[in-house]
């Protein structure tokens, strides 16, 4: 029989001004079951607290019901108080009469009765309460980083070098992402390979680091703590433990027409490839789409002649691995939208129209011209360029209303190195405001305007055409005496937006995060979970939640990792106990689950397994549903959709809720 | 009765939001009908139709069934997976002849404390003015109305 | 389908070979256009500057009118008289309130339900399925096809799938056998809106649409607009002395085009109307690849 | 008939299946359920227009399961039922073979549940035009018509359950109903609780039904409480797409959900 007590809480005045709390106190004790009933001025102070020790020792109470505030707010101090006093914490229920009552209604007797109808609701929950014990969860100490851009190598390096593993999946045959493809960084101006390369040597000599790269995450199952990847090794058809990356193989490849994806399309690669100079690793993969092995059914293959260890290999196949990850680390970078984007532009037909990442393969030492700017159709300087900010940012029309945020300093940037090579070379830069927030980035902007007497152009490019050999950039000045402006240039660079990858969809439902109606990545909050997604155990990490820069990227990415080690910081972490069980019984029932299985597709979190039930002889009986608590979150979606209640949610079991119902209703409000 | 009829509202609702909305209504003291009565669920998905029907049968006058907006479920996806027994329960007893202007189903989150104190005094309001729900207290009843008396008796004799 | 017909101003007076053209082309494809009773002027350059409600019943009523008339669809070819009535239209279609007011000032009910046709839209859906069996002449030539501002803006109101470089003109002239350049000013404007306060602004524009046109290599400058057709074509003098030198490219509306490939006569056409002789298409019908 | 009876013969004989569920005549002629396991008693074997019941909802008894290879003698609504449950993962140690009258009167015998499916399909039922006809009706009346209606035909109801333990779709092996703790269903035979227990049972089998109608024709209270599951049908139909007992792949409405799902009910 249970004996339960009953505290009710004045709060100060907050309950007891509107609530008459000595009569709902009084009244309480007289409902069934309960033992004892008192109130009190704060329940959630210390001598408030030992009054509900000393009262559950004293009573033998086996159960406890507190009329104070929200659950959400002191459940955890009453359940700890419960437990003190040696009973199961989840014995303790809070009447939430504060929020739900005294606040939201004026002092009455209607208010009153309230307060002891939410108490008795409780109390008829605390009656069918079980004890229940928190369940304890092994974290996997190993960390996944998707993405071997800036973003992920940091966040790699922070978590490998504090002492975790770090498995870091790159879908191209090398580490480096974008920022390997820039010339100099702004606002130093020092050269992006120099900054980087260090640390994607680290990342593959890392001993607590394995690199995946040529591989894609192929699915995700699991939750936080013990997470289930595949990944999706993609045949590389070179054998990495012979191949000594000599490169006489891409030398001799015959088919070289293939435009060249690190310098934007700007020259050609093999078919057999490292995409740069300082790739990592500095070993080559075989493009099949691109193959004439593969495309023309077993002609060609020279490079397996040519090759001096014997590591090529036509007949490997993908393979898919599966690892398991306590934490992962989203860092799949962005995309940019190409000159094709623009109509008023010529959409891509010209050759001398070109994008920022283009421009930055034209500035680079390592790009086509070998540093020099020349314009892609004949190889000449350029006298005359044109530099758009805002190329389809910020611009409804083209559907994409925000800042992408980086344009603006590249652009300055752009204009500066122009110069610094071709003095006498004129940079025309229109754009529509400068956004140059950051740590001396303004100084930056004004030296491209001053120092290098960069022509800035506040207004918008309504037309670029091609006439007798010359761009024709028809564009408006809107400072002072505004007029429209043409300008005749040799090439224009257009700052063009930058937006989520093309894949992000299915990366993100792989993941099962959310993401904005740009398909960049959702952060758990704007402001104060800006790292986290809504899924436990996954964090963001650079341009894949929005447009940033290098600085910022770095910084997101070792917060990632804080977020990261932080869950390492423990071997378990212990989960409330509510969590859904199918029932089971004593031979010949076994459980009343019929193993229909449809709750296996209601649940969010694949909690649900499948267990054959068998006799000794080891023949099976039945198939019967099993929720594995490590996944289950406890939603209870399956509970009420089991058709004959054979799963149940501990903490809202079908009978604790039924009970609150009849509680509530039965006895009549007066 | 003289006095005007208090409808009895039970309230379902999830943990999450409509839950904290209505602890939010409390903490900003936003003022509403004392009528209804919350009963705490982790999720909509949770909410068994059974106990709607329980909580009429032992006398509620109305229902209000609240949880997160669609996308924002804490368990992503049990608010939607609720609509739709939402939906095919709602008309079910459309189809029975139910009143189901009697259970209001709306999304209210952890930010629309003034949402949840509108959405109980509307619904207060409508099932006030619907009156009690005898039509179903009365159920067990009515069967005995059907017995045909006077053809018993004849055959007794 | 029927077809209904809004002319328009222009089409009976400036620009009355646009609407020759289109009616002998549709006659010649066995389609009936059936020109609206009583309709009355669009409100174009002035109205919608002047009082909101007026810029919306003018062309309300047109609209009105149809529906009355039982038209589905209505063919508005001048582009001007198409921004208005479909800008009218929009505005009916979304606001209850602005429906109600307009019908009361037209004493008449207005729905705005008719589906108002650019004539693209109209070669495209009536004239296409059936051109190839009556085309008889390739118009063997380089042409530009000029859009000017109301065929190609706003773009929810032209349905254009390019704006700022659309293509409907081109598949038309190709069907008649022209070769469509490249060029840059397909969508300039050519100062309709001062055609008679500043023709010296007129000039210059023009000016430069012609010279493009020219200096690309285009034989004849198609268009689809009365105003582009008239300042292009009337103001020729003053344009040609805003260019080095001058030129004498004919400026034809797109359905004379079609109509000459069709084997209709230059007269029928209206192409002897123009200011700037228009023989040099004419003589290129049938003439070798170019 | 013949054909049916030599074919059923042939596969007993050369042990395809070690039980035949069919029909025979009984002493006034009516075709009732028969279960056969040698060659020799197959020529008692009759399938007319006479044989409703659903045969499928044997396949969960113990006896039929210790068989485990199973001919079954069945109509489309019986087929249909077979696949829902094949959906939903039951039947699973059965080998089934199935015989069935197309609507050429051939005899048509189905060895896999892939054949099954087919012929299934090819063959798919609209709604029973009497059911239809008896929804419509219902469908016009006003709400408090509705409930007059079914309070009357509920209070007849006297929970004996024949519509549970007739219907393929109700194999819990402990019901809700039997379910006291908490006891969600009266026991009582009481309009409350009758009401309680249909709307509960409309639930369950709403979007799992395959509208065979049998539990409304064996109410001995004459209760069409088969209309029920046919209204959720199709409504789910309309709104969720999809049809019950068509594919292998089942595709329940209620266990799945599109974003946009229709939500105007909600406030």
């Amino acid at each position: 029989m249970a004996r339960i007590g009953v505290f009710i809480c004045h709060c100060g005045e907050n309950i007891s001004a509107t609530v008459d709390v000595e009569k709902v106190a009084r009244l309480a004790g007289k409902l069934s079951g309960v033992a004892y009933s008192v109130d009190y001025k704060y329940m959630c102070s210390d001598p408030g607290q030992t009054l509900i020790v000393d009262a559950i020792k004293e009573h033998k109470l086996t159960g406890i019901v507190v009329g104070a505030c929200s659950p959400r707010m002191h459940e955890g101090t009453f359940r700890k108080a419960a437990e003190k006093a040696g009973i199961n914490p989840y014995f303790c229920e809070m009447a939430n009469i504060r929020e739900h009552c005294s606040w939201v209604h004026p002092k009455s007797d209607e208010t009153t009765r309230k307060a002891l109808d939410i108490v008795r609701t409780m109390v008829e929950k605390v009656k069918n309460d079980t004890a229940l014990f928190p369940i304890k969860v092994p974290v996997t100490k190993t960390a996944l980083v998707i993405g071997g851009g800036i973003a992920g190598i940091q966040a790699a390096l922070d978590i490998a070098n504090a002492g975790h593993q770090v498995i870091m999946v790159e879908k191209t045959p090398s580490i480096g992402g974008h920022m390997s493809q820039l010339s100099e960084t702004f606002p130093t101006l020092d050269c992006s390979q120099c900054i980087l390369t260090p640390r994607m040597v680290e990342v593959a000599q890392h001993p607590n680091i394995t690199l995946h790269t040529f591989a894609e995450v192929e699915n995700v199952s699991g939750f936080i703590g013990n997470f289930d990847v595949n990944i999706r090794l993609k045949a590389k058809s070179v054998d990495f433990s012979k191949c000594t990356g000599c490169g006489s193989c891409w030398q001799k490849c015959p088919a070289k027409k293939i435009p060249d994806e690190f310098n934007a399309g700007m020259s050609f690669r093999t078919a057999i490839y490292t995409p740069f100079p300082q790739a990592v690793p500095n070993k080559p993969v075989i493009d099949r789409a691109n193959c004439t092995w593969f495309t023309k059914g077993g002609k060609c293959g020279i490079c397996a002649k040519i090759c001096p260890t014997g590591a090529i290999d036509y007949t490997v196949q993908d393979e898919i691995i599966n690892v398991k990850v306590g934490a992962i680390v989203t860092a799949t970078g962005f995309d940019i939208k190409h000159s094709d984007f623009f109509p008023e532009y010529g959409y891509g037909k010209h050759p001398d129209i070109i994008d920022g990442l283009q421009f930055e393969r034209l500035a680079s030492a390592s790009g086509p011209t070998g540093g020099e700017i020349r314009r892609p159709s004949d190889g000449k300087v350029p006298e005359t360029v044109v530099f758009l900010a805002c190329a389809g940012s910020r611009d409804k029309a083209k559907g994409i209303e925000y800042c992408s945020k980086i344009c603006c300093m590249y652009t300055a940037k752009h204009a500066m190195l122009y110069k610094h090579k071709n003095h006498h070379g004129k940079a025309h830069v229109f754009y529509m405001d400068i956004r140059s927030a950051g740590k001396s980035y303004d100084e930056f902007v004004r030296r491209a305007i001053e120092e290098d007497d960069v022509n800035y152009i506040r207004g918008r490019v309504s037309r670029i055409y091609e006439k007798n050999g010359k761009l024709m950039v028809v564009g408006v000045d809107t400072l002072l005496n505004a007029k429209p402006v043409t300008i005749e240039a040799d090439m224009v660079v257009l700052a063009t937006a930058v937006i989520a990858n093309e894949d992000a969809e299915s990366v993100a439902q792989k993941l099962h995060i959310s993401y904005d109606k740009h398909k960049f990545f959702a952060e758990a909050h704007p402001k104060l979970k800006p790292v986290e997604t809504n899924t436990a155990g996954i964090t963001l990490a650079g341009a894949c939640q929005s447009a940033k820069d290098i600085p910022e990227t770095v910084a997101q990415a070792s917060a990632a990792a804080a977020k990261t080690i932080i869950l390492f910081s423990g071997s378990e972490m212990t989960r409330e106990p509510v969590v859904a069980t199918v029932n089971r019984s004593a031979a010949p029932v076994f459980t009343t689950c019929t193993g229909c299985f449809l709750c296996q597709e209601v649940c969010p979190y694949q909690a649900i397994e499948r267990e054959e039930i068998r006799d000794r002889a080891g023949n099976l009986l039945m198939n019967a549903a099993k929720v594995n608590a490590g996944l289950c979150q406890g939603c209870g979606t399956c509970v009420a959709m089991c058709r004959n209640k054979s799963i149940d949610l501990q903490g809202f079991s079908n009978q604790q809720m039924l009970s609150e119902v009849m509680g509530l209703l039965n006895a009549p409000f007066e | 009765m003289a006095e005007t009829f208090e409808p009895k509202i039970v309230a379902f609702v999830c943990n999450w939001c409509t839950y904290a909305g209505a602890d939010l209504a409390g903490t900003s003291r936003t003022k509403y009908a004392t009528n209804v009565r919350i009963i705490r669920f982790p999720c909509t998905g949770r909410i068994d139709f059974m106990l709607l029907i329980k909580a009429f049968q032992n006398g509620a006058d109305g229902i209000i069934v609240s949880g997160c907006h669609p996308n924002d479920c804490h368990y992503t996806s049990g608010n939607f997976h609720a609509r739709r027994r939402w939906m095919v329960f709602k008309s079910l007893l459309d189809f029975m002849g139910f009143p189901t202007d009697r259970i209001t189903f709306s999304w209210v989150s952890a930010a629309e404390g003034k949402k949840w104190a509108e959405l109980v005094n509307e619904t207060t309001d409508s099932v006030r003015a619907l009156g009690p729900f005898t039509e179903y207290k009365n159920l067990d009843f009515t069967q005995f109305n059907q017995i045909d008396h006077e053809g018993i008796a004849e055959k007794s004799r | 389908m029927r077809v209904g017909y809004y002319p328009g101003c222009s089409l009976q007076g400036s620009g009355r070979e646009y609407s020759e053209s289109l009616l002998a082309v549709a006659e010649k494809c066995g389609i009936v256009l059936e020109e609206i009773n009583d309709w009355n002027c669009c409100g174009a350059s002035a109205a919608h500057s002047l009082n909101h409600d007026l810029s919306v019943a003018l062309p309300a009523r047109t609209l009105a009118l149809a529906e009355k008339q039982g038209l589905e669809q209505i063919l508005v070819p001048c582009a001007a008289c198409f921004s208005r009535l479909a800008t009218a239209q929009q505005e009916l279609v979304s606001s209850e309130p602005m429906r109600s007011k307009i019908s009361d000032y037209l004493e008449m009910p207005v729905k705005g339900s008719a589906r108002i046709l650019t004539v693209f839209e109209f070669l495209q859906e009536h004239i296409f399925p059936v051109a190839d069996q009556y085309i008889v002449n390739k118009l063997n030539h380089k042409t530009a096809c000029y859009y000017g501002c109301l065929l190609s803006r706003p773009k929810d109101l032209t349905r254009l799938e390019y704006p700022e470089d659309p293509m409907e003109m081109e598949a038309v002239m190709e069907k008649a056998g022209a070769t469509p350049i490249d060029w840059a000013f397909k969508t300039e404007c050519c100062g309709a809106g001062l055609s008679v306060s500043r023709t010296d602004i007129v000039a210059k524009l023009s000016a430069k649409i012609v010279e493009d046109a020219v200096s690309r290599g285009a034989e004849s400058i198609v268009v689809a607009c009365p105003m582009c057709q008239m300042n292009l074509d009337l103001r020729r003098k003053e344009i040609n002395k805003q260019m080095d030198q001058g030129s004498d490219i004919p400026v034809m509306f797109v359905t004379q085009a079609l109509g000459l490939s069709m084997g209709l006569s230059a007269d029928k056409l209206g192409l002897n109307r123009h200011f700037v002789s228009t023989g040099k298409v004419v003589s290129c019908v049938g003439r070798k690849e170019v | 008939m013949k054909e049916l009876q030599k074919k059923a013969a042939e596969l007993l004989e050369n042990g395809t299946i070690n039980l035949l569920i069919g029909f025979c005549q009984d002493v006034s002629k009516r075709p009732v359920p028969c279960f056969i396991e040698t060659a020799a008693e197959t020529n008692t074997l009759v399938f007319n227009r006479d044989c409703k019941n659903n045969l499928s909802v044997y396949l969960h008894k113990k006896e039929v399961k210790d068989a485990v290879k199973i001919g079954l003698v069945a109509n489309v609504a019986t087929l249909r039922s077979v696949l829902q449950l094949l959906s939903e993962n039951q039947l699973g140690s059965l080998t089934l073979t199935y015989l069935t009258v197309n609507s050429a009167g051939e005899l048509v015998v189905l060895g896999s549940a892939e054949e099954l499916e087919a012929y299934v399909q090819a063959n798919f039922p609209t709604c029973r035009p009497e059911d239809q006809e008896m929804l419509d009706k219902l469908n016009v009346l006003s709400r408090e018509e509705r409930w007059a209606f079914w309070k009357d035909q509920l209070s007849e109801c006297v929970k004996c359950y024949a519509c549970r333990a007739v219907c393929p779709m109700c194999y819990c092996t402990v019901c809700t109903t039997e379910c006291n703790q908490p006891q969600w269903i009266k026991t009582s035979a009481e309009t409350s609780g009758n009401f309680e227990y249909h709307t509960m049972r409309a639930m369950h089998l709403a979007g799992r039904c395959i509208n065979c109608g049998e539990c409304g024709r064996i109410c001995p209270a004459g209760i069409p409480v088969h209309l029920l599951t046919a209204q959720m049908n199709q409504e789910i139909e309309k709104e969720f797409g999809g049809k019950t007992g068509f594919s292998l792949k089942g595709g329940y409405a209620l266990n799945s959900f599109k974003p946009e799902d229709k939500e105007n009910f909600i406030k």
